[in-house]
C-alpha cells in the first residue's frame, strides 16, 4: 500500500508530536499524584493548573469553569444529566435537535424515560437549527436548551449566537456540544451565551480519552462521578496529568494555527467538493456549502452504498467514514442524513471526508480520481442504477 | 474486519451483471435498509443453471456473498442450488463478523426468488422451495425512492 | 535534595517504562478510531482486544465480561448505580463498609438521598469487615452486597472469599473495589464469586485516566455515559486506545512479576514496620499486621499532626501520605481510620507509606532514621506531649 | 502549596518552647479537629511583651503562622500585640492556600487568649480584648482523649 491518507479527522485526529512530547515526562518523571501534598506532586499540580489555564483562555471563561473528563461523551452526559437534576424542581422540559451526537441523542432519550420531555427540533436541509423554532419550543418548564456547536457528519455550523441570545432571554440555560468545534473555530463562551460546553481531546491533535466541560459560575452543577475531592469535588478520580498536559498543548498550537489552518483547509475542501461534484455525476454535498467546518465535505452518491465505498477506498488507502464513526459498524442510516431529508438508500451512500493540516492538494486529487473509479464501477453492480 | 476470501470477492466479483430474457430473476432486500439484491438465472432444458449473473447495492459483506453464492450454483442442478444455504456461503468465504450474517441471507434469498419465478414462468412447482417473503417486484423500489 | 524516595505508590504508580513504549505508537502512528471501518483503524481495535485479553485472564473471566472506563472512581460509581437502577423492582437496599474509599461511600450517599437504604457495616480494630456482619446485614431487599478488596489506607484485605460466598448463598449481588488489590495479589472473580470489580490503571504502573469495571454475564449493565456504540453499547466514548494498551502492558507485567514483588515489598514492608513500631514510641500500626496489602505501612504517631509529618519528610524528599490522596488536601480525619476506633487526634497524626518494587532497603532506613527525628521535634512542639 | 516563607517558619520555627510561670498563657483549638495551639507571654510591668513562646499541634500552616505571630509580638506593646491581625500574620506570610487560612486565625485566637489570662491575672481590663470562645483550659484537652 502506498502512502496512508487519513481523511477521517472528525473521527479522531494523530496526536502533534508536540504534545506527546508534553505529556511524556508525566508518565515516568512527574507522575505524581497532583491532589498528594508533597512538593514533588508538585509539578503535575502546576500541569493540570496550566493547561485549565490555556483552555479558559481559548474559551474567554474563568479556570473554575473548567471541568476536565474523559471525553465529549462523558460532557454531555454529565452536563445534561446535571441540569436535569438540579434544575428539576424549576421544569422537565429540555430541547434539542434531531442531529445531536448519540452522546447527547441518548442521554436525552434515557432522561424521557425518566420523566423528563425532550423536543428534538427539526433540522433544514443543510442541517440548521431554525433558531425561531428553538424560541417557540421554550416553554415555562423548560429547563435546558442543548444545540450542537458544528455537526459532525456533515459540518454544518449551527447559529449558536442567536440560539445564546434566546436562551438567555428566555433565562433558559444552553448547553452546546462543541466538540466538533473546540479548536476549528473561534468560541467565546461569554459572547456567545453558553452556559455549558463540551469538548474532546482527540479531535484537535490531543490525546484520547481525555476531555472537559465548561460550566458558567453560578450553575448548579451536581456531580456525576462521586467520590475524592477532585475538580473542585465535582468530577471525582485521580486526575489524568498527561492526558490533562497534552490537552493543554494541544490547544494552545489549535489557538494559534487556528486562522492558517482554517484558510488552508477551508480552500482544499472547496477544492474537494467542486471536483467531486463536476466529475462524479449524480452527486450531492450535504451540509451547508459555505458555513460548514473548514475540514468537512460530505458527499450522497446514489445508487451506491456507503460502506461499499469505504472499503474500496480503504483499498487505496485511503481512510474515509460513512457518519460518524460511533455508528459506522451499525447498520443504521445516519440520524442526521434523514433530518435533512435524505430518503433512506441516499442516507446509506454518503461518505465524509475531514482534512486536517496535514492533508495535502495531492491527497485531494488522488481521492477523488479514486472515487470517481470505484463509484463508477459500484454503480455497475447496483441493481438501483440504469444508466 | 473481513476475512482474505471476502475482500476478494468483494475486490473482484463474480458473475456481476445482468442476462437478458432470464429463466428466472429474483430482487430482495429493501433500499431502505441499505441492500439490495438482484439475481438472473439462466437455466437450461435439464434444469442446469447453465449461468447466473447479480447486482447488489449494499455492503461489503452483500457484494461477497452474492459473488460467491453465484460461483457456486452455478452448473449446477435446481435441486443443488437450492441447497446452497447461506451456511454454506459464510464457510466458503471463511465467516463474517456477526452483525453481517444477515447480508449472507440476502444471496440465499435472492436465488430462491429467482427460482420462484423460474417456477411461476415454467408453471412448474420446485419441490422445497417456499415463496420467499421479501421478494421485491419490478418497479418497486423506484416507487419507493 | 538529594534522590526522591517516593513511598506512596497507593496514591498512584510511575509508568513502567515497557508500559509508555506500548502505548507511544498509539499517538502518533497508529491513532485510528477503533470503530472505523478501514484497515489502519484495524491497529487500534487490536490494541483494545489484546489488552481485554489480558486483563480478563488476569482475572479468569471472559474478554466480555471486561469493560474499560476512565479509572477507579467510574468503575465504582457505574457499578452501583447501575445496579441500583436495574435492580429497582427487586429492592432498594444496599450493604457497603465505613472503610470504603469516597467513590463508594459518596456514591452510596447520594442513592440514600435518592430513595435506597444504605447499611454501612462496622469494622473490626484491624479494619476488616466481619462476615457475619454482612450476612446478618441482608434482607429481602438487598440488591447489593459493595465491599472493597483492600484498604487503601491501612492496605487490610478484606475477606472477600467469604462475602462472595455469603453474597452467592443469598442470591444478592456483589461488587468489590479492588483498586488497590488488582496487580498486588491474585484475584480470580469466579473463584471468589465476585460480580463487579472495579480497577485503576494507575496503581499498577500503567496510566492515569483509565481503569476497568468487570461485569459478570448475566448481570443487567445499564449504561453510565449514554452515547456511541463503543463497549458493547454499555459505555459510550472514543475509546482511550493508547490508555487501554498501556493498562493491558501494565497488568501483564503486574502478574509476571507479582509473586516475586510480593516476596520482596513484604520483607521491605516487615522491616519498615518493625523498625519503626521498635524505634519510635508511642506508635501503632495500623491495619492488620499480616493481612494487608505487600507493600502498605500505616502508622499513627501520638501527639503530632500528620500533615507537619509528611511536610518535614518532603523536606527529605522523601514523599508519604496522611491517608488517601484524595482526601489529604481537606481536613477531616481519616473515615477509615476513625472506623477501626482511632480517636480524632490519632485519626490526625497517621502516616502511610506504600512501597513498590523500587523501593530499595537503604530507602526504608533513610526514611526510618528522618522519621525518628522529625517526630521527636513536632512532639517537642506538641503541647499535647510531655514526657 | 505553602509559600518559601511559610517553609522557612515551618522549617525554622521561632520562639518554640514554654515559658515557666508567665504572665498570661492561652491554648486554642481542638485536638478532634487536629489543631491546638499554646501561647506563653511574658509581659513586663510597663505591658511591653518581653517573650513569647509557642507549642502547636497542626497543620504546616499553623505551625508557621505561630511562628511568626510570636515574631510580630514579641518586644510590642499589649495594645500593639492586640492589633497583630491575622491578616497580618497572612500578609507577612506572603499568603496561606484557601483551605488554610482558618489556621491562622488558631494565632490570633491564642494570643488573644493569653492575653485574657494575663488581664485575668493581673486583674485589669485590656481595651477591645473580647473573651475568646475557644480557649481550652488545662487538662481540658486530655480528658477529651
Ligand atoms: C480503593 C480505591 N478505590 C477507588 C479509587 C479511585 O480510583 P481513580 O482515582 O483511578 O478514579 C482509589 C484511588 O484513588 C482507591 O484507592
Ligand atoms: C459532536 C460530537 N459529540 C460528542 C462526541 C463524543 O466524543 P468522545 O468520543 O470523545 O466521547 C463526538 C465524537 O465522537 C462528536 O463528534
Ligand atoms: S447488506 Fe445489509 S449490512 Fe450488509
Ligand atoms: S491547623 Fe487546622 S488545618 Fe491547619
Amino acid at each position: 500500500m502506498s502512502k496512508l491518507i487519513y481523511l477521517d479527522n472528525a473521527a479522531t485526529t494523530a496526536v502533534h508530536p508536540e504534545v506527546v512530547a508534553e505529556m511524556l515526562p508525566y508518565f515516568t518523571e512527574f507522575y505524581g499524584n497532583p491532589s498528594s501534598i508533597y512538593s514533588f506532586a508538585g509539578k503535575s499540580r502546576q500541569a493540570v493548573d496550566a493547561s485549565r489555564k490555556i483552555i479558559a483562555g481559548a474559551l474567554g471563561c474563568s479556570e473554575k469553569e473548567i471541568y476536565f473528563t474523559a471525553g465529549g461523551s462523558e460532557s454531555d452526559n454529565w452536563a445534561i444529566k446535571s441540569i436535569a437534576e438540579s434544575y428539576r424542581s424549576k421544569g422537565n422540559h429540555i430541547i434539542t435537535s434531531k442531529i445531536e451526537h448519540h452522546a447527547v441523542l441518548h442521554t436525552c432519550e434515557y432522561l424521557a424515560k425518566n420523566g423528563y420531555e425532550v423536543t428534538y427540533l427539526d433540522v433544514d436541509g443543510d442541517g440548521r437549527v431554525r433558531p425561531e423554532d428553538v424560541e417557540a419550543s421554550i416553554r415555562p418548564e423548560t429547563i435546558l436548551i442543548t444545540i450542537m456547536f458544528a455537526n459532525n457528519e456533515i459540518g454544518t455550523i449551527e447559529p449558536i449566537r442567536e440560539i445564546g441570545r434566546i436562551a438567555k432571554e428566555h433565562n433558559v440555560l444552553f448547553h452546546t456540544d462543541a466538540v466538533q468545534a473546540v479548536g476549528q473555530v473561534p468560541i467565546d463562551v461569554k459572547e456567545y451565551n453558553i452556559d455549558m460546553l463540551s469538548a474532546s481531546s482527540h479531535k484537535l491533535k490531543g490525546p484520547k480519552g481525555i476531555g472537559f466541560l465548561y460550566v458558567r459560575n453560578g450553575i448548579k452543577l451536581t456531580s456525576f462521578i462521586h467520590g475524592g475531592g477532585q475538580e473542585r469535588k465535582k468530577r471525582a478520580g485521580t486526575e489524568n496529568v498527561p492526558g490533562i498536559a497534552g490537552f493543554g498543548k494541544a490547544m494552545e498550537i489549535a489557538l494559534e494555527t487556528m486562522e492558517v489552518r482554517a484558510e488552508y483547509e477551508t480552500e482544499l475542501r472547496d477544492h474537494l467538493i467542486e471536483r467531486v461534484l463536476a466529475e462524479i455525476p449524480h452527486t450531492k454535498l450535504n451540509g451547508h456549502r459555505t458555513d460548514r467546518l473548514p475540514n468537512n465535505a460530505n458527499f450522497s452518491f446514489e445508487f451506491v452504498e456507503g460502506e461499499s465505498v469505504l472499503i474500496m477506498l480503504d483499498m487505496q488507502g485511503i481512510c474515509g467514514s460513512s457518519g460518524s464513526a460511533c455508528t459506522s459498524g451499525s447498520l443504521d442510516p445516519s440520524h442526521v442524513l434523514l433530518a435533512i431529508g435524505l430518503p433512506h438508500e441516499k442516507a446509506h451512500g454518503s461518505l465524509r471526508l475531514t482534512l486536517s493540516d496535514e492533508t495535502t492538494r495531492e491527497d485531494i486529487d488522488t481521492t477523488v480520481d479514486a472515487l470517481k473509479v470505484l463509484i463508477e464501477r459500484l454503480r455497475n453492480m447496483s441493481p438501483l442504477y440504469e444508466d | 474486519m473481513y476475512t482474505e476470501k471476502v475482500m476478494e470477492h468483494f475486490n473482484h466479483p463474480r458473475n456481476v451483471g445482468e442476462i437478458e430474457n432470464p429463466s428466472g430473476i429474483g430482487t430482495v432486500g429493501n433500499a431502505k435498509c441499505g441492500d439490495i439484491m438482484r439475481m438472473y438465472l439462466d437455466i437450461d432444458e435439464s434444469g442446469v443453471i447453465q449461468d447466473v449473473k447479480f447486482k447488489t447495492f449494499g455492503c461489503g459483506a452483500a457484494v461477497a456473498t452474492s459473488s460467491m453464492a453465484t460461483e457456486l450454483i452455478k452448473g449446477k442442478t435446481v435441486q443443488e442450488a437450492l441447497r446452497v444455504t447461506n451456511k454454506a456461503v459464510l464457510e466458503a468465504l471463511d465467516g463474517l463478523p456477526a452483525q453481517k450474517v444477515h447480508c449472507s441471507l440476502l444471496a440465499e434469498e435472492a436465488i430462491h426468488a429467482a427460482l420462484w419465478d423460474y417456477a411461476e414462468k415454467k408453471g412448474i412447482i420446485i419441490e422445497g422451495l417456499v415463496k420467499p417473503k421479501s421478494d421485491i417486484h419490478e418497479g418497486e423500489v423506484e416507487e419507493e425512492a
